[in-house]
């Protein structure tokens, strides 16, 4: 070791362990731990890679389905799309690296996830992104918003996956603390899907993509620690992208992965070597020997300790085949790639580092797994939101919806997604926009996926429960709106401190609510990522936690891809409202942008009434009934129907609302389990739903240009179009 | 017609490329990675569109020095057929195969959107399925579609037909500082040029995108089917 | 008067245009090649100000604007 | 030896970037900037060769690759 440092409690404190964990690392290895041994520790035992503060409520989560084939515990989900084809997809967050350095985060998250499912084997085919920013008053937001952008376009741009979907929203709770999640589907063969448990004492362990530079060391503890001004002064650890280098491994990668070179695969991802040598040797029972002389460097006189944690980006693990090895090296050097060759598999169970002749570690895998910590954190349950008293429309309907459609969080993303290059790969049926999930087509079939992100972190805010179980309930029916059939979940749990009671809290109950509507929904969770401590210290001392996000990326299937429709109004149609209304305007968009209130409790979410009217839909829109079906989220029916005019520029004629309710309650109320469909006949199509036990009533008729409001009050698609394009031009182009 | 496709390190758009090209010819092109130089029995090379090289430097600058591109020229002054979109159109101004460069759109930003290109010249092997006048859609997808040439090249360019697309919007009308329809600033609203024989064409947009009703129409398919005709052995 | 701020990479931080480039004159036949980094120059002409307070203002710009101090450092020459 | 190529578009070709550049150093309240052009700079460390001649190959570089000189300049500069 280059420098002398004293291994003791005060520098595994610093690594981020506690005295207790220590005390537990000393009792493993029955010595005091080298220096390289403590930072193998303080990464595997960091929250990023060991959930030790999650794992317990993750266990609850339902991951079982006759069509999951891999959940939890690999790389990604794997589900059944039929055909003998696998759609392989999962989503990561690089929310405090975007925080530092807004590009580089945001592109190297992208590189991330893109790298755990092209390990599996798939060609990923789709990238998707869930995004929350500050306040878009707040001047560092539009800085942020900038760099999050142009670096999500600049890496998925390059290496050609078409960024299909997404999802942005903007509140000041997440000032100090955005969040950037991103989600990747690939496509697979069900036979030639590849796992990280390594197998075969002898075997070569390979190393291939880029070199190792000193990037990002403790970046696993790092986004498992809080945020404070000193994240300033942590930022060296930044990592810079090379998205080039990305797209020969995925093409390398899959050109190897055609042969029967490979034993096992894994990324280096977080906590890089560590995490995958660790990984790759733990889940196959044996023992990995690593000769760190042989692994390629970018820069000169790099320690042990150094290349272990590093965290430069591009890097993949594999350990092939020894009679293999020559083909590899030929492979990845067509694609002029490092290939190295940095050790092998052993009997002892023991990772075993050297480096110039030095034993640098020699750690016991088994108890460095299973002895990892696990908490079991004191919480508090949420308390139940107070209900919403009554409250009254300021304005008239025509002003308050042209209002919404041009608030942060309604407002057109299509400066955003016009950055995104969406058609690559000639695969692409339904771009962003054009339907309730994007739909992209499995070349040479007639397969298609229907992909979405969801959450509504004001719901979660107010009742967590509710919050998790909505997050997975629309996003089941945004893949069921485009005539899909929902398969599996992935999910990106984003909270706050685990330490705070209150945050332990949000987190066990927003948990049981996803656990309950994937249940409910038979929509299983076959990967995700939990992502803590996200709050900011302010310089009072206190710290401002985000809203509770735990996002929800769904996938759906369609067996025939040209059954798919969008959600932009068809001419000469009866609009039909599927779903009952009782106008629930708590936590309502409405009342936050109308009203300037953010109160009561989120809509209810009745999980049968989901599937029943959901499963309706579906089942009439592969019966060929339904030309066009949106469904109704933030900013109710009334924004729904505008978006569906805004879509295709045809417009409509809207009926009057239900008596009983009141006017603001019926357009703007957030009432779940809802759809607006067009369908040739209403009446109808409004006796069927009835027949199936579904709430349907006839809405409006569509035609013209323009959306016409009961009162006889009109508004071209134009003037909605002009209004909802406005807010992020404004916004970044000042 | 037998069709190949030049695949250099970042590409990433020749796969739809190839769908395009079965789809006109019926068979696979064939690809060929940028260190072959055998071009032999081949009627009509395209380069694709992606990230040749990550775009480093100068998009196209690398790749123009590839081994393939020997061929390729060699290909060019015997009359061969030379099809460049996006990135490939990058790459034939890079090797001087066509005239002028292709800066950085003018608002510094990728865009990725439908446009309107409207066909300016007939008759040659891109465009004889269009007349004069044409107006199709076509998706682009790019961060430095920027074209732009110095005075005289411009006057040879328009004196000779040599502008092969420009955008417009979707009427038609052709205004060059109006970023709606011109979106990345070309000059003249420049989307599409020729080679002097008008053998090779560079283009920005993706017309290999939009093939298939599926998605989203086949206002594309014009262009291969003609060189289909136009090729045809 | 007429500043130039060169903005560079910090050591140690990737810079895939430069591995990039450096591939490249290897291909090319360029040999004795070792290292290659990529950087940005801005020049800028300042009107209404002597050298030393020129060459002061555009230290202030490079740090509010032109470099991107968490991955980047930063010179400025004043060049007339 | 180390060189720098400095790259810069040619007068007379627009430079977007350096206009926006300038739009937004106007806007963070920097005055008296007229006029902004960017390019790029280019560090080569040159093993086995003399001044002189790392100019020279440095040259040779650019005008095969570094520059496009249908729209830019260049210049070389040998460092240390
Ligand atoms: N919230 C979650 N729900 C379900 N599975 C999860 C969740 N968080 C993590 N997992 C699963 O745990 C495993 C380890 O996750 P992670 O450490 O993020 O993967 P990686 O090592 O690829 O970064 C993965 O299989 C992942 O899908
Ligand atoms: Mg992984």
């Amino acid at each position: 070791m280059n420098k002398p440092v004293t291994v003791d409690e005060s520098l595994a404190r610093e690594f981020g362990l506690t005295g207790e964990e220590y005390g537990r690392v000393l009792s493993i290895m029955g010595r005091k731990p080298s220096l390289t041994e403590l930072g193998v520790f303080s990464v595997m035992w960091s929250e990023h890679c060991s959930y030790k503060s999650s794992r317990k409520w993750l266990r609850g989560l339902p991951t079982k389905a006759p069509w999951v084939i891999h959940g939890p515990g690999e790389n990604a989900g794997v589900v059944d799309i039929g055909q003998g084809y696998a759609a392989i997809f999962k989503m990561e967050s690089h929310n405090h690296p975007s925080f530092i350095e807004p590009y580089q985060g945001a592109a190297t998250g992208v590189g991330g996830i893109l790298r755990d499912v092209f390990t599996m084997g798939a060609r990923p085919i789709s990238n998707l992104n869930a995004l929350r920013f500050g306040s878009p008053e707040n001047p560092i937001t539009r800085r942020i918003v900038d760099g999050v952008v142009r670096g999500i376009g600049g890496y998925g741009n390059c290496v050609g996956v078409p960024t299909v979907g997404g999802e942005i929203n903007f509140h000041p709770a997440y000032d100090g603390n955005p969040l950037v999640n991103a989600m990747t589907v690939g496509i697979a063969r069900q036979d030639r899907i590849f796992l990280s448990a390594a197998a075969g004492v002898g075997n070569p362990v390979v190393y291939v993509g880029s070199r190792t530079g000193r990037d990002g060391i403790h970046g696993a503890t790092m986004s498992s620690a809080e945020f404070d001004e000193d994240a300033l002064s942590k930022r060296p650890t930044v990592q810079v992208g090379d998205p080039f280098i990305e797209k020969l491994l995925i093409e390398a990668c899959l050109e190897l992965m055609a042969t029967d070179a490979i034993v096992a695969i894994q990324d280096m991802g977080a906590a890089g070597l560590t995490s995958s040598a660790v990984e790759m040797a733990g889940k196959g029972g044996v023992g990995i020997e690593l000769d760190l002389d042989a692994v390629p460097q970018r820069e000169p006189n790099m320690t042990a300790y150094e290349m272990m944690l590093s965290e430069s980006q591009e890097r993949m693990l594999m350990v092939l085949r020894p009679d293999r090895t020559e083909l590899a090296r030929q492979i990845f050097e067509k694609w002029e790639l490092d290939f190295a060759i940095i050790g092998h598999l052993t009997e002892t169970g023991h990772i075993v580092i050297k480096h110039k002749g030095q034993l640098e570690a020699d750690i016991p895998l088994e108890p460095l797994a299973d002895e990892a910590p696990v908490y079991d954190r004191p919480s508090i349950a949420p308390e139940k939101p107070a209900e919403l008293g009554s409250v009254h429309a300021p304005l008239s309907l025509d002003a308050m919806l042209l209002q919404l459609v041009a608030s942060p969080d309604l407002a057109s993303r299509a400066w955003v997604w016009n950055q995104y290059d969406s058609t690559v790969g000639g695969q692409t049926v339904r771009r962003p926009g054009a339907a309730d999930a994007a739909i992209v087509k499995v070349e040479d079939t007639q397969l298609g996926l229907a992909l979405t992100t969801d959450c509504t972190p004001r719901y979660c805010q107010a009742d967590p429960r509710t919050g998790g179980a909505q997050a997975v309930a629309e996003a089941w029916r945004n893949i069921t709106a485009t005539g899909a059939r929902p398969l599996a979940v992935t999910d990106n749990l984003n909270f706050g401190n685990p330490e705070k009671p209150e945050i332990m809290g949000q987190f066990i109950a927003a948990l049981e609510g996803m656990g309950e509507a994937c249940k409910v929904l038979d929509f299983p969770i076959v990967s995700g990522n939990v992502s803590l401590y996200n709050e900011t210290r302010m310089p009072d001392g206190t710290t401002q936690a985000i809203l509770p996000t735990p996002a929800i990326g769904g996938l759906g299937v369609l067996d025939d891809v040209s059954s798919a429709v969008g959600l932009g109004m068809q001419p000469d149609s009866d609009l039909v409202l599927i779903g009952a209304t009782k106008g629930e305007l708590g936590q309502s968009i409405w009342l936050r942008e109308i009203l300037g209130r953010e109160e009561g409790a989120p809509p209810t979410v009745d999980l049968a009434a989901e599937k029943r009217n959901g499963d309706f839909v579906r089942a009439e829109i592969q019966a060929g009934q339904i030309s066009a079906c949106h469904d109704i989220a933030d900013g109710g029916i009334l924004v729904a129907a505008a978006e569906m005019v805004m879509a295709s520029g045809t417009g409509c004629e809207l009926e009057s609302p239900d008596s009983g309710i009141r006017p603001e309650a019926f357009w703007f109320g957030e009432d779940q389990a809802r759809y607006l469909v067009c369908v040739a006949d209403g009446q109808s199509f409004c006796a069927k739903a009835a027949q199936a036990g579904v709430p349907a009533r006839l809405m409006g008729r569509s035609g013209g240009n323009d959306l016409i409001l009961p009162s006889g009050v009109t508004i071209s698609a134009a003037r909605l179009k002009s209004a909802h394009e406005t807010f992020f031009p404004a916004l970044m182009d000042q | 017609m037998k069709a190949a496709i030049v695949v250099f390190p970042g590409t990433n758009r020749e796969r739809d490329m190839a769908i395009a090209l079965r789809r006109v010819t019926g068979q696979a092109p064939r690809m060929i990675w940028h260190h072959e130089t055998d071009l032999s029995g081949v009627d009509l090379v395209v380069l694709p569109g992606g990230f040749s090289y990550g775009d480093y430097l100068r998009c196209g600058a690398m790749a123009a020095h590839s081994p393939i591109m020997g061929a390729v020229r060699d290909f060019a002054a015997k009359g061969g057929h030379i099809l460049g979109v996006c990135n490939g159109f990058q790459i034939l101004t890079e090797s001087n195969l066509l005239p002028g460069a292709l800066l950085r759109n003018a608002d510094l930003r990728f865009l990725s959107q439908d446009c309107h290109l409207r066909v300016e010249v007939e008759g040659t092997p891109f465009t004889r399925r269009w007349k004069k006048g044409d107006i199709f859609r076509t998706p682009l997808a790019h961060g430095d579609g920027n074209y732009t040439a110095d005075a005289q090249t411009l006057a040879v360019l328009e004196g000779e037909g040599r502008v092969a697309f420009r955008y417009a919007d979707a009427k038609g009308r052709v205004c060059a500082d109006d970023r709606t329809s011109n979106p990345n600033g070309s000059v003249n609203s420049i989307a599409g040029v020729l080679s002097e024989n008008k053998r090779i064409c560079g283009m920005m947009p993706h017309p290999e995108d939009l093939v298939d009703p599926l998605m989203g129409g086949e206002d594309g398919l014009p262009l291969f089917e003609g060189l289909v005709e136009a090729l045809v052995r | 008067m007429k500043v130039r701020v060169t903005v560079m990479l910090k050591d140690g931080v990737l810079d895939p245009q430069g591995k990039a480039i450096g591939h490249a004159l290897h291909t090319l036949g360029f040999e004795g090649v070792q290292d290659v980094r990529v950087g940005k120059v801005i020049e800028l002409e300042l009107h209404g100000v002597k050298a030393e307070e020129a060459h002061e203002k555009a230290g202030e710009m490079a740090r509010n604007l032109l470099a991107n101090l968490v991955i980047e450092d930063y010179s400025v020459e004043v060049v007339a």
